[in-house]
């Protein structure tokens, strides 16, 4: 059977379309206030993509803050639920997933049958977030695919240690002008997400078999340092960890 | 009377509630209705304020409590010219105290706060007292109405009675600021953080002494008749509270959820009067018929949720229907857990003492009061959830109980091991909403219910054999051309 | 004589040249990721504009973020806190506005000035960074319009959305959560300019605003935010006769003036 | 546009000086000379950035000396202007947790006993033959461990001291006594102990208020906590030996005393970072040592004058042990001459009364209740108040930065009362809300405590 998964985020919408448990095909997009042309276009982007006819896509599944803003949906479900379905499914031996969202951070305890036993989103601040990191690399005019090559120049390590983002972003402003390297500091950036990461991850106690999902999980320096500070056994998410929750929502679609 | 309309936060409150209080009972009645009945043409917060307070399962009941809630409001708006003192006191004070002296009668600062958090303006309030440069951090519960103490033309008590050294730094450290600020006496009732009966020792000389400063200051002998006839009272209250704690375990739970703030607004404000007794009654009753006719106002019950410590108060009330709609049974929160004990009222000796077992025993000073905050929180707390049958836990993460924040991860753990249940940690504040705003507080209630708490009830949903799967195979990457 | 004021925040760089007293000319640029960059940059497009050598300019005062590293590489002789400098400023452009509300990038200030244009007092936010220049500036991003747009967009708005939010990057959520469901970009931007004038407004209740106030900074251009806070804190805003958003330079150039002794 | 009449009074008042005051960071270290001969003999234009203040006065720059690599490699910014052996050898060890008395200690088959609050009478451990140790987090700010226990909204400080204890950093620490110094502090230990359980862990209740029932609850507790030490490390305190402790601790009390009285004079002679070292080195040192080693630094400051600052300041407000922050601000030109800190003068303010006369337990009950100067007690706010501007007058400060960490609830409020009274009275105050251990946040400090000293002016 083939599905679609859409997850209206925050910040990005993503679509995906399986064949079974096959991934044909996933798209990423960056979404601004003209989103219900935008979802059209990204649907039938992703559709195209895979080479189909929308008539052969049997169900489409919505999820994200925005789930309600897809049109022609089948079904909605929870992003909990999608995340904790494709890491779950995909990942049979973890525990834990983290999943980093443009503005929130959601530790997913799973089950042995893989499915969501429970789940808990960061605090009230956004730094640890997706947004935060991209907030701070502006500031240092890289952008987010470009930080790992940047971060891999630093030479020292910087800390930056504000948890408010707007006040990191002054911290990161001091830094420069104590001129402190662009590499130096995006280290710390990436760092201090990581910290926050590593913190959410830590509330279910440790966990020995673990995923990362989301946007910020493709930043390998991020990640690199999670895995340092969490231990345990990483199990990288087996496709872009972005699309999670667009394929556990397309995955979700094949469960009747 | 005058015309203008008043600025402060009690004076608009007690000026409103004092006009519903010159209504006949039946009058009140019908006036509700027809209130409920124009709700859908009035504001939509608005709305659902009354459609809480008002709904036919509650209305009796919600009626004898805002009626007891005028009577206190006035009293205290009367009090100078019926020659009384009025005395500011916390939410975790046996107010039974101070009604037991004829020349004082007892404001709680929280439950103005709640009150002005129903009617939407407590922001106002809040923001007179961080024009003073006060820290964004304290309680709102506090804040809001201490901030129109201090901010603007109301009505200023005349001493402040502190009952939080030992449970809550800020709300100590507010009402001495307030104290401070008005030029006020202030008297206290603290905590030691101490179980092992050295403790309560302690803490029983402590009232003592707070009695004798009252006596002193207020000019009035407490005599044993007094602490009789209201104490007496007070163990009717005590009766009724056991009446539907009992009548929460009943499944579907036949109390309807805005029942824990009534039933704690009483227990804050009026305990051990007339009034408070013909509210309980009231609930009482209503919880009765209810079980009878196994009445629950949605198709069924999904979740039994308890609260860990408060609820949310800024959005009129509404949230407590809204989780009723969904099939959310609030079986209370920390604020209800008091446990009040009968008074042996035979003596003085005995009644004073039963004050203390009271005081020691209210919300806060019981619970993050102990000598350790999270053993006496968290046996609470799994006390309650068995007894009440909850299926899940939610902490409502109010900013400034930072004594709940620094050990809630202890009472998730001890939870999960000993019960199995989950606990939902949110965090927004309960008197504001500007913390966070209800529809994401509801969403994530909504997706913790769906995910964690109600998943067994609902249809499963199995995915196909479970294996371990290549996602993609080599050849044909994903996402090409996606970006970050 | 010359003599010049650069002042380097968070978002924009300005620099002032003042001649006999006199503004000679002003520069606003976005800043560059280094200070000195900024500044080079800044002070090079002004000298060209107006004909001058940088070394004609003999005392430099440098203010903002930046106001440090500028003296340490010996491209200012002198830093003085924005604080002082934009009191100072404002003061000399309308001495009867004694309240200076100056909303930066990163900071929002409210400055009392005396009666001789000493820095009496200050307010800044030290709570949750909300209530900034970055704030709207990340709001008319999400918005899509330019900063200067979002004042006049805001004006013909009857409802304006409420923003439960305190913290920045949950705003531009709730922005886009507006916006994906379809409410008027004027409601959004009446929304963001009155919760910006909120979060200004406790922070200037703590230091009594005089009746006449001036506003300082790129805000001062944003018509609604300026609406508001006359409306909230009955006061009247004045208008500065030169661009607001180059009085922390301009203190500067005059406490450089200064310095020098020509004052 | 011409400039109205009467600007350059203005600027006068406003009152900016040549920023000069990018102060050296580092300690001098040149074996067999005192700081101030080195001074005399300074070479002028030599240590270009990290010139001295007191260049203004004509003494000129001079080298850094040799030493200075060693205390760079060692991983912290010393607060010194000047060194002199002691003092830098005092300023290095109070830069690290487990300093080498501690080690050596240790080593020496001692134990060590944690706590935090300063309602702990560290007596009754010293009579014990163990040696007090105030937990501190000297900037820690990296805190994910403790940052899954306790929340975003719990004060900075103590999740760096929880982060500390779970890394293993405070593994030396034979037992704890805990205090319910406020809601934060308890959270704290108790998170620190369910995650890593203390071998010895007391909890000491401290009363809230000091009246005489009270007093008597505490004394009483104290007499539990003697109690408790002896039954777990096995030991017997004496009478005569609390005594002498008591004695001890009071000798300690008044050198620290000369030392801010040193510092309070018209020419301090200490810095407020040398002086918050000095104080973290006498709280982490066994009783021999401290006693020692202030007199070391007494000595070696007698007659040493800093000159040139440009404002005296009182800092106020809640626990902070960051060296890095009073540097920031001193380098600024605001020279912190008096504290009213809870890692500073409340500490030691309150003498004890060493004259064998009654039960040792009751003395200690007396100063440690009665005498505590903290927002914790919800009673004596006028004593407190006064006690900052008794301060304030007695080092003729300029003005006063009162500072509090973000949640910090007891500090938080009464620094606005505070505030309050001091504007009263004409003095400026500058009020910062702060994350414990930002050190780079010092940027936006930064211009708040320049702005505030260009308010201020100071001596010309």
């Amino acid at each position: 059977m083939i599905t679609a998964g859409c997850d209206i985020g925050s910040l990005f919408a993503k679509a995906v379309i399986l064949d079974g448990d096959q991934l044909l095909a996933g798209r990423v997009l960056r979404t601004t206030g003209n989103i219900a042309d935008e979802i059209n276009g990204l649907v039938r982007a992703v559709i195209q993509e895979a080479g189909l006819e929308r008539e052969r896509v049997a169900c489409l599944i919505g999820t994200g803050n925005g789930a309600d803003l897809l049109p022609g949906a089948d079904g909605v479900e929870d992003v909990v639920s999608c995340v904790g379905a494709a890491s779950g499914y995909y990942l049979p031996e973890i525990q834990l997933c983290i999943d980093v969202g443009g503005q929130s951070t959601t530790a997913l305890l799973l089950n042995p049958e893989g499915e969501v036993a429970d789940f808990m989103r960061n605090d009230k601040c956004a730094s640890g977030s997706g947004r935060f990191l991209e907030v701070m690399s502006e500031k240092l005019k890289i952008g987010l695919a470009e930080i790992d090559r940047t971060v891999a120049r630093s030479q020292n390590h910087i800390e930056i240690s504000n948890q408010c983002g707007v006040f990191a972003e002054s911290e990161v402003i001091t830094h420069l002008n104590n001129g402190e390297s662009v590499p130096d500091i995006l280290a710390g950036v990436c760092a201090s997400v990581a910290r926050m990461v590593t913190a959410q991850g830590r509330r279910f106690g440790a966990a020995e078999h673990y995923t990362l999902t989301g946007g910020v999980a493709k930043i390998q320096t991020v990640a690199r340092i999670i895995q340092e500070k969490l231990g345990g056994t990483f199990h990288p998410f087996p496709s872009d960890p972005q699309l999670a929750a667009a394929i556990g929502a397309a995955l979700l679609g094949q469960s009747d | 009377m005058k015309l203008s309309t008043p600025t402060g936060l009690f004076n608009r409150l007690s000026l409103q509630l004092a006009l519903l209080n010159r209504l006949p009972a039946p009058v009140l009645d019908k006036a509700g209705a027809l209130l409920l009945a124009i709700s859908p043409i009035l504001p939509a917060e608005m709305a659902s304020a009354l459609g809480t307070f008002l709904a036919p399962h509650a209305r009796p009941a919600s009626l004898a409590f805002i009626k007891m809630t005028a009577k206190w409001a006035t009293d205290a708006r009367n009090a100078s010219r019926n020659g009384k003192k009025v005395l500011l006191v916390p939410f975790n004070f046996p107010c039974e105290l101070i009604h037991a002296f004829d020349s004082a009668t007892p404001l709680t600062s929280e439950v103005l706060s709640t009150l002005a958090a129903a009617v939407g303006q407590g922001e106002q309030y809040w923001d007179m007292a961080m024009g003073l440069g006060l820290p964004d951090h304290l309680c709102s519960a506090n804040t809001i109405e201490l901030g129109s103490m201090l901010g603007s033309e109301d009505f200023k008590p005349q001493a402040i009675i502190s009952a939080a050294p030992g449970g809550c730094d800020v709300n100590s450290k507010i009402h001495e600021f307030v104290a401070h600020h008005l030029g006020i006496p202030q008297f206290f009732l603290p905590k030691p953080p101490d179980d092992s009966g050295r403790g309560r020792k302690q803490y029983a000389l402590y009232l003592h002494a707070l009695i004798a400063q009252l006596e002193e200051f207020l000019g009035e002998e407490l005599t044993e008749d007094k602490l009789r006839r209201v104490l007496t009272k007070a163990n009717r209250c005590t009766e009724l509270y056991y009446e539907i704690w009992d009548l929460h375990k009943a499944v579907p739970c036949p109390v309807p959820n805005i029942f824990s703030l009534l039933l704690y607004g009483t227990r804050f404000t009026m305990w051990g009067t007339d009034e408070a007794i013909k509210t309980l009654e009231a609930m009482v009753k209503v919880c009765k018929e209810r079980l009878a006719r196994k009445a629950y106002p949605a198709e069924k019950e999904v979740a039994r949720c308890l609260w860990a410590y408060t609820s949310y108060y800024f959005d009129f009330m509404g949230f407590f229907s809204w989780m009723e709609e969904r099939g959310y049974t609030h079986l209370g929160d920390g604020l209800d857990l008091c446990f009040p004990s009968i008074v042996d009222t035979s003596s003085r000796d005995t009644m004073i003492e039963g004050i203390a077992e009271a005081a020691w025993n209210m919300p806060m000073t019981r619970q993050v009061g102990g000598e350790s905050m999270s053993r006496s929180w968290t046996e609470d707390v799994i006390y309650a959830a068995k007894e009440l049958k909850a299926d899940c836990v939610i902490y409502c993460g109010h900013h400034s109980c930072k004594q709940t924040w620094s050990v809630v991860s202890i009472l998730r753990s001890e939870l999960t091991k000993r019960t199995g249940l989950p606990l939902l940690i949110l965090q927004g504040d309960s008197w504001m909403k500007r913390m966070t705003p209800m529809s994401v507080l509801q969403q994530e209630i909504d997706e913790f219910v769906r995910n964690v708490v109600a998943k067994k009830s609902l249809k499963p949903r199995k995915l196909k054999d479970r294996r371990k799967s290549q996602l993609v195979s080599e050849d044909n990457p994903p996402a090409a051309g996606s970006s970050v | 004589m010359l003599f010049a004021g650069i002042d380097i925040g968070s978002l924009t760089a300005e620099a002032v040249v003042l001649s006999d007293g006199q503004i000679l000319g002003s520069e606003i640029i976005s800043v560059l990721p280094h200070p000195l960059d900024s500044a080079k940059e800044v002070l090079g497009r002004l000298c060209s504009r107006h004909g001058i050598k940088p070394e004609d300019i003999c005392y430099t005062v440098s203010t903002g973020y930046g106001r440090e590293k500028l003296q340490a590489e010996g491209l200012a002789q002198e830093n003085i806190s924005e604080i002082s400098c934009h009191g100072l400023g404002a003061w000399t452009l309308c001495p009867e506005a004694r309240t200076v509300i100056d909303i930066g990038g990163q900071d929002a200030k409210v400055i009392k000035i005396g009666a001789a244009g000493e820095l009496e007092n200050f307010v800044m936010n030290d709570k949750c960074a909300a209530g900034t220049g970055h704030f709207l500036e990340v709001m008319s991003r999400t918005l899509g319009v330019s900063l200067e747009e979002l004042g006049p967009l805001s004006l013909g708005s009857r409802k304006p959305v409420e923003m439960s939010n305190r913290c920045t990057i949950y705003v531009e959520t709730e922005v886009i959560h507006y916006l994906q469901r379809g409410v008027s970009k004027k409601d959004v931007a009446a929304g963001i300019n009155r919760a910006m004038a909120e979060r200004v407004l406790a922070l200037a209740r703590r230091v009594n605003p005089e009746r006449e106030v001036m506003l300082t900074g790129g805000v001062a251009k944003n018509v609604a935010v300026k609406n508001e806070l006359e409306r909230m804190l009955n006061v009247k805003v004045v208008h500065a006769p030169v661009d607001p958003q180059i009085i922390g330079a301009f203190g500067a150039a005059l406490f450089a003036r200064r310095k020098a002794g020509a004052g | 546009m011409k400039l109205p009449k009467g600007e350059d009074k203005v600027l006068g008042k406003v009152g900016v000086k040549k920023p000069e005051a990018l102060l050296p960071r580092l300690p001098q270290k040149s074996p067999g000379i005192s700081h101030f001969e080195k001074a005399a003999s300074a070479v002028p234009g030599s240590a270009g950035r990290l010139r001295r203040i007191e260049e203004e006065d004509g003494a000129g720059d001079r080298e850094p000396g040799p030493g200075l690599g060693a205390v760079a490699e060692a991983g912290f910014i010393a607060p010194g202007w000047f060194g002199g052996e002691e003092m830098d050898e005092i300023i290095k060890q109070s830069a690290v947790i487990e300093n080498e008395h501690v080690k050596k200690w240790k080593r020496d088959g001692g134990r060590v006993v944690g706590y935090i609050c300063l309602a702990t009478p560290t007596e009754i451990m010293d009579a014990a033959g163990l040696l007090p140790y105030r937990v501190r987090a000297l900037g820690n700010s990296q805190t994910e461990m403790a940052d899954a226990r306790l929340s975003r909204f719990n004060c900075s400080f103590c999740r760096s001291c929880l982060q500390l204890g779970l890394d293993g950093t405070y593994d030396f620490l034979d037992g704890m006594i805990e205090t319910n110094g406020c809601d934060h502090l308890r959270g704290m230990i108790e998170n620190w102990h369910y995650a890593k359980p203390f071998a010895f862990l007391h909890y000491l209740k401290v009363p809230h208020l000091a009246d005489p029932s009270s007093l008597k609850y505490y004394e009483e507790d104290l007499r539990l906590y003697k109690q408790a030490i002896e039954n777990h490390f096995d030991v017997t305190i004496t009478e005569a030996e609390l005594w002498n402790q008591i004695q001890m601790e009071d000798r300690v009390r008044e050198k620290l005393k000369t030392i801010y009285e040193m510092r309070e004079r018209a020419e301090p002679a200490f810095t407020g970072a040398e002086t918050l070292s000095l104080f973290l080195m006498a709280t982490a040192a066994p009783a021999a040592i401290r006693e020692k080693l202030l007199d070391q630094a007494i000595a070696e400051r007698k007659d040493h004058k800093i000159r040139g600052y440009k404002a005296r300041l009182l800092l106020g407000g809640s626990a902070t042990d960051e060296v890095d922050f009073i540097q920031g601000i001193e380098s600024m030109g605001g020279l912190v001459v008096a504290d009213t800190l809870c890692y500073g003068s409340r500490a030691f303010w309150p003498r004890l009364n060493p004259a064998k006369a009654g039960d040792p337990l009751q003395v200690l009950a007396k100063t440690y209740l009665e005498e505590l100067l903290c927002p914790r007690m919800f009673q004596d706010f006028p004593r407190r108040r006064d006690y900052v501007l008794a301060a304030v007058e007695r080092a003729k400060a300029d003005g006063v930065i009162l500072v509090h960490n973000k949640f910090c609830d007891v500090h938080g409020v009464d620094n606005v009362a505070f505030r309050l009274a001091l504007e009263k009275k004409g003095i400026p105050v500058l009020q910062l809300e702060k994350e414990y251990g930002a050190s780079a946040d010092i940027g936006r400090m930064k211009t708040r405590v320049q702005a505030f000293l260009e308010r201020i002016g100071g001596p010309q």
